[in-house]
């Protein structure tokens, strides 16, 4: 059953993906993102925290330290970033039975981590760790993108030195009349339909690409289309993330004393 | 049994007395200015520079940890060249039904000579030996040393002897084995003899027989 | 759930015949009824106010160092306790010793159903309550960073299984010489409506359990109390209960570990006056194998002596 | 709660606050600080809500599935509680580290919600012996600030008031099964009744004397502390047009236990119970007047939703 | 002073009593414990006996329990007899699933009970194919002080002995069950197997057989557990199973077999009058 799809999306990549209209199954055109709502410092525990939400997605971050490694963990050329991806029971539409532990948790955390690791100076804190904790508190596809862009903004909450933002974010593949449409930031239902899945995780102001996962097959040919534009949206949520991280700033400062670059 | 009205006889919970006058020892406890017995048994009350200070002295041996500063009896585990594990089975005279682990480490094994010292020369695993509980530094482990000259092996099996048959010291750094004659070294406890009985008796005493008397 | 390699299993949907039997699904009022006579007695022939009589007795494992039986009837309980061991994954230093308790239930030991050997929700919950009531009465610092066992068994389970094993533990950490604050002794009652059952049986509390359509109190309480100092260790209510009910329940509950109390005393004050007796014979018998000795090496110097004449 | 470190005399120094009756933030000792709470934050979940009391953030997300009844009770549906620690709150909780924190309060919610008195669980039943509705109880404690089981209680029961439950149609048919309709419509539902649900409180010894909703470094200063599970009225939760019909009520205690490695003193524990029962019903009352505006203002499309982004 | 040294310096202290021909609790080397039994003193259970060797104690309670046969085997019940090796019973054992040591127990106990056919599972057949008893024996030591195979079997034995099961009405149609307590029938029990462990202790010139050996002379003799397990069943010889420790010289086999014949007898003698006496009762 699983392979016939996978064939199927190779013959005719996702036609059902886009309407006659050119708009996909949630009403967005192929490169509109879902609507990003965030806020910094959610929490008065953790040293970093955010919260975001990528539609219907929804997710928590909480950073700890820098502070001491544990002695198993620790390195005396870099910090040790801990991460630790879990779902909270209710997130899915299917009740799950325990929050993390599982495969997929487990993969997310160590793709998240390299995400991360990528972002953060890490060479400033030799024998430390930094904990980052993500609770998805509601997956509607997309939770890896949105766990990675809370945790950017946590990371920033907590004052952690960063090379640049690190954005996430996903694009697939659909044809409309003939001719490719790659689709910006996919969601629960386009995941289901079972159309390629190309997750960018980047450092938009860098250029750079952190991780890069695809899942189903894709005709080479298309491969850079559907990439720029997952990194297009990379892009995109960068501006949106700054300028969460500027009016956070600003909280509580009068609009003058900001200097605006 | 005519003399059991002289014992008090506690158990835990109960009331000893008032703490004017009266000070708390082994198997007590103090709570609201009045010293209560924390152990089942006998209570002993001692006089001390006109404070009398009261135990309770329980029958079996109470669960006790080794603590610094006690003479334990453990047997050697793991030798290397830095240190010695071993398995602490006494303190005193109490019996660890629990084996708690031990360390020697190199510079604690002997007074003199601390830096030429080779931990092979001196303890091999399955001695059994005394030594003194040092200030506890880690979790789990006790450290030890075998400083003095009346801490050191005590029982010692040579290489290739039937197992039980004991090797005897003859100086401060070797013992021999009485049936294969095999002289290995070791750092050799002077046991001061408890028994002048056992004083008396020449070491090569059927040793079998004597211990058997000795089980009391 | 998977499937226990360690042991041998029966079929998978074996169930016990008592299913089967016409009284397996009884109404609540059956029950009620079912529970007191027409002279105010219980199924047992015991008042309403009357415990059932208690066996204690302790060095019960020969193989662990302080160890106790109870017995109330139905009620069968084996304590032992072990000496203090390191804690295993333990990386903080502490100034405090831990108690780890394990409560677990014989397979046959409920009349209903087998127990499965799987630790259950029950038996983890009674673990819990056993370590907070035995909890204020040990000299935890006296093993800092040590843990010190107690394991309960509960070979049969006819009602107040978690105040026998209480009274159990108790009984065996002070024959285990554990250094403790006080004896802790423990008690617990049922209550369906007006009426109080002291020491429930297992059909008592069960009813106590459920409650009934009208909004009449029904509940399960059981106090651990140390009783030298006077103080509760622990105190653990279920079901539905008005405040004057509890606090009644209360000073009754104070009273049956009170009751307890000197049981638990006489075991020990035994202990130890057995242990005087027992130290003096071997004293005894040690004398004698000295003046033996003395004899024997009398002997041995003169004919040394002699020989070297 | 760990990771807190106190010196002996900040030790010292709430002990006698609470002495004198006057804490370090100001309150009594039966006041309670501010709380915020928010219904229907989960979209996948039938019923959920927020709760922050201080610190101390909850999040409880109520999933609903068509079960088996038990044998021994076929007329009754089934309830589960599941408590996660999640790593934001401490790091100590990361893998497996809040397990054992999340099994006590889920078990004494379990205990608490295990009177008929305190939670009728015929109202989930389908169709008996053999259908009922199982509600899963998901409780997420996302940030630590003290006095967890309150907050747990009074979280869970919003979420049990805010969820929905689909009208089923069941028909038994040929050979013992059931055969079960579902409404497409999703307003097509019933509210759970949960007047009566228990709200816990937390009375922790400090000194000689008790407080209410403890702070976790007064958690840190008390040796132990008693918990009282007390009934809810469930005149707040209703709209009782006249006020006669309303079924006399007397909160009950549907749970009592105790916690720390200390002990009280039969007078204090007896003042303990009766200052929980007041702290219950002051609470109760509070939360079901909020719960019940929320949802009119729900209903007339005033209500605005925050979320996490207030 | 005896238990320091016995502590620190246990093969000598063991190698003393035995040089002395005697072991350190009194016996001789051939001299089994006392056997004390006492029967369905659970009353949870459907049948129950607690067995004390020595100070060894095991207690075995039997559960019944309905279930449909296997359909490769549709006219035969099943008896499942598991060991349990508490924790509390001695310091050896941790919590949590059985140890290799519990398993191996478990395994030679259930093999003696199948292979001796004093059950004839035929007999635990209600309905062919439909439904059938299933006895399940928890066998659980609260003491353990060596021997612990022989203190199984005698109670496991003893409790099948005493347990009688209650009549049973299927319905064919209606696949109904019906289960009357009122009305019993004794289980059919043939034969009784008796099984003896012997410990050998290394030593020269001959190594020692020591007869129902304790915790601690099992320890001497090489690890936990008996070396050497010898079956009877009511006069016949069942089963002889060695484990590890020092050779077996045939003389020594012979005589053990021998032993083991003779302690037959009497522990047979034990049930019986213990059973009778029951029933008295």
């Amino acid at each position: 059953m699983a392979t016939l799809r996978v064939m199927d999306s190779f013959l005719m990549p996702g036609p059902d993906l886009l309407s006659s209209q050119g708009l996909r199954l949630d009403g967005r055109r192929p490169n509109e993102l879902r609507r990003i709502r965030c806020k910094l410092g959610v929490f008065t525990q953790p040293d970093g925290s955010a919260y975001l939400e990528q539609g219907n997605t929804k997710v928590l971050a909480a950073v700890y330290g820098p502070h001491q490694a544990s002695k198993s963990k620790s390195s005396t050329e870099a910090v040790v970033v801990n991460c630790q991806y879990s779902m909270a029971t209710f997130s899915t539409g299917e009740r799950k039975n325990r929050p993390r532990g599982d495969r997929k948790s487990l993969e997310m955390s160590l793709h998240l981590r390299q995400a991360l690791t990528a972002a953060i100076k890490t060479e400033l804190y030799p024998r430390s760790q930094i904990d980052i904790y993500i609770e998805v508190l509601q997956a509607d596809g997309g939770a890896y993108c949105a766990s990675v862009n809370a945790a950017t903004l946590a990371l920033v909450d907590a004052g952690v030195p960063l090379r640049a933002y690190v954005c996430a974010c996903t694009a697939s593949m659909a044809w409309h009349g003939g001719s490719p449409a790659p689709l910006l930031d996919v969601g629960h239902v386009e995941e289901a339909a079972g159309g390629v899945v190309l997750t960018v995780a980047s450092l938009p102001s860098t250029g750079s690409i952190a991780l890069l996962e695809m899942s189903h097959r894709l005709h080479s040919d298309y491969f850079e289309n559907v990439l720029s534009r997952a990194l297009q949206g990379c892009r995109d949520i960068e501006v949106i993330l700054d300028k969460a991280v500027r009016d956070h700033l600003a909280e509580g400062w009068t609009k003058q004393d900001v200097v605006t670059v | 049994m005519d003399e059991e009205g002289t014992e008090k006889i506690c158990i835990p919970g109960m009331r000893l007395s008032t703490l004017q006058g009266h000070s708390s020892g082994q198997g007590t406890y103090v709570k609201d200015g009045y010293i209560f017995a924390a152990l089942s048994g006998i209570l002993k009350t001692e006089e001390d520079n006109k404070v009398i200070k009261l135990s309770v002295v329980s029958l079996i041996t109470p669960s006790i940890l080794p603590k610094a500063g006690d003479i334990v009896t453990a047997k050697v585990n793991v030798v290397n060249s830095r240190q010695v594990q071993c398995v602490i089975l006494c303190t005193g005279q109490t019996i660890l039904t629990r084996p708690y682990k031990g360390i020697i480490k190199k510079e604690d094994i002997q007074l003199k000579y601390k830096d030429g010292i080779d931990p092979y020369k001196c303890f091999r695993p399955g001695d059994i030996v005394l030594a003194k509980v040092l200030p506890t530094t880690e979790l789990h482990w006790y450290h030890l040393s075998t400083e003095d000259n009346e801490l050191g092996v005590i029982i010692a099996t040579a290489e290739g002897s039937p197992p039980g048959v004991s090797m005897i010291p003859i100086n401060w750094s070797m013992m021999q084995c009485p049936k294969t004659l095999v002289k290995e070294l070791r750092k050799v406890a002077r046991v001061v003899p408890e028994n002048i009985n056992e004083a008396l008796l020449p070491l090569h005493f059927n040793q079998d027989d004597e211990s058997l008397l000795l089980n009391k | 759930m998977p499937l226990d390699y360690k042991r041998f299993n029966g079929p998978e949907d074996s169930v016990s015949y008592k299913r089967f039997t016409a009284d397996y699904l009884k109404s609540y009022d059956e029950l009620h009824s079912e529970l007191i006579d027409e002279t105010g007695h219980r199924k047992d022939g015991r008042a309403m106010d009357e415990a059932r009589p208690m066996y204690v007795r302790g060095n019960f494992v020969s193989q662990a160092k302080g160890s106790s039986y109870i017995e109330m009837r139905g009620t069968k309980v084996v304590c032992s306790v072990f000496d203090p061991r390191e804690i295993v994954h333990q990386n903080e230093f502490s100034t405090v010793g831990l108690l780890f308790c394990e409560v677990k239930f014989a397979p046959f030991a409920c009349k209903r159903q087998r127990q499965s050997h799987v630790p259950d929700s029950e038996e983890k919950a009674l673990s819990v309550a056993l370590r907070k009531a035995v909890g204020p009465t040990v000299c935890c610092q006296l093993f800092a960073n040590f843990q010190i066992d107690i394991f309960v068994y509960i070979i049969e389970s006819d009602g107040s299984c978690l105040a026998a094993a209480i009274t159990a533990a108790g009984l065996a950490l002070a024959n285990a010489a554990v250094p403790m604050f006080d004896v802790v002794t423990a008690s617990s009652v049922a209550i369906i409506g007006d009426k109080i059952f002291i020491d429930p049986t297992e059909d008592e509390e069960h009813l106590a359990m459920i409650s009934p359509d009208t909004n009449t109190n029904h509940g399960v309480i059981t106090m651990a109390r140390l009783n030298g100092l006077m103080q509760i260790a622990d105190f653990r209510q279920i079901g539905s209960l008005d405040i004057e009910c509890i606090l009644k329940v209360t000073d009754i509950l104070e009273q049956e570990c009170q009751k307890v109390f000197p049981k638990i005393q006489k075991t020990l004050v035994g202990y130890v006056k057995n242990g005087i007796m027992e130290q003096k014979r071997l004293s005894e018998e040690g004398k004698a194998r000295e003046a033996k000795l003395k004899d024997k090496m009398l002997e041995w110097r003169s004919s040394i002596v002699n020989n070297s004449v | 709660m760990a990771g807190i470190l106190l010196s002996h005399t900040e030790k010292v120094y709430i002990t006698h606050g609470v002495k004198n009756e006057y804490r370090s933030d100001g309150r009594s000792n039966i006041d309670y600080r501010p709380m915020e709470l928010e219904t229907d934050v989960v979209s996948h979940a039938s019923g959920s809500a927020r709760l922050r009391l201080a610190n101390t953030d909850i999040l409880v997300g109520v999933k609903t599935e068509i079960d088996v009844p038990k044998p021994d009770k076929p007329g009754l549906g089934k309830i589960e509680f599941f408590v996660d620690c999640s790593a934001n709150a401490t790091p100590e909780f990361e893998g497996r580290g809040g397990e054992q924190l999340a099994n006590s309060i889920s078990n004494i919610m379990l205990r608490a919600y295990q009177s008929a008195q305190a939670f009728n669980l015929k109202q989930l039943c389908i169709f008996e012996g053999k259908q009922c509705w199982k509600l899963y109880i998901d409780i997420l404690i996302l940030e630590c600030g003290g006095n967890l089981c309150d907050a747990v209680s009074l979280a869970v029961k919003a979420a049990l008031f805010n969820t929905r439950i689909p009208f089923v149609k069941a028909a038994l048919m040929d050979g013992g099964n059931v055969d079960l309709q579902l409404s497409d419509d999703p307003f097509d539902s019933k509210w759970l009744d949960v007047g009566s649900a228990p709200l816990l409180v937390t009375l922790c010894r400090i000194g000689e004397k008790c407080v209410v909703d403890p702070t976790a470094e007064e958690e840190s200063c008390s040796l132990v502390s008693l918990i009282v599970g007390v009934t809810g009225n469930p005149k707040y939760y209703n709209d009782y047009e006249d006020e006669e019909e309303l079924p006399a009520f007397e909160a009950k205690c549907s749970v009592i236990s105790m916690h720390g490695p200390g002990s009280v003193s039969p007078q204090n524990l007896r003042d303990a119970i009766n200052q929980g029962i007041i702290a219950a019903v002051c609470l109760d009352e509070a939360l079901g007047k909020t719960l019940f505006r929320e949802r009119r203002d729900t209903e007339q499309f005033k209500r605005h939703s925050y979320g996490f982004l207030k | 002073m005896t238990e320091v040294y016995k502590h620190i310096h246990p093969s000598k202290y063991f190698n003393d009593y035995i040089n002395q021909d005697v072991r350190p609790d009194g016996r001789d080397f051939d001299q089994q414990r006392d056997v004390i039994i006492n029967i369905n003193g659970i009353t949870s259970a459907d049948a129950s006996a607690i067995v004390k060797c020595g100070n060894t104690t095991v207690v075995c309670g039997i559960k019944l329990e309905l279930a449909r046969p296997k359909a490769e085997e549709p006219d035969i019940g099943f008896l499942i007899s598991n060991v349990e090796l508490l924790p509390l019973c001695s310091s050896k054992f941790r919590p949590g699933p059985p140890s290799d040591y519990a398993q191996v127990i478990s395994n030679i106990v259930s093999d003696i009970v199948i292979n001796s056919k004093c059950v004839d599972l035929k007999d635990l057949c209600v309905v062919t194919d439909k439904l059938a008893w299933v006895i399940y024996c928890d066998l659980v030591c609260l003491d353990y002080d060596g021997s612990i195979v022989d203190a199984c079997i005698i109670a496991l034995i003893t409790s099948l002995k005493t347990l009688s099961l209650p009549t049973v009405t299927y319905d064919n149609e209606t696949e109904e069950v019906k289960v009357d307590t009122g009305v019993k029938i004794p289980l059919q029990v043939h034969g009784l197997p008796v099984a003896t462990s012997f410990g050998i202790y290394h030593k020269l010139p001959r190594n020692i057989i020591l007869a129902d050996p304790s915790a601690y002379e099992e320890e001497m003799c090489g690890g936990i557990g008996a070396n050497l397990i010898v079956c009877w069943n009511k006069g016949l010889f069942c089963g002889i199973q060695k484990f590890g420790g020092c050779n077996l010289s045939t003389e020594d086999e012979k005589r053990t077999i021998s032993l083991a014949k003779q302690r037959c007898k009497l522990v047979e003698q034990v049930i019986e009058t213990c059973i009778k006496n029951g029933e008295v009762k």
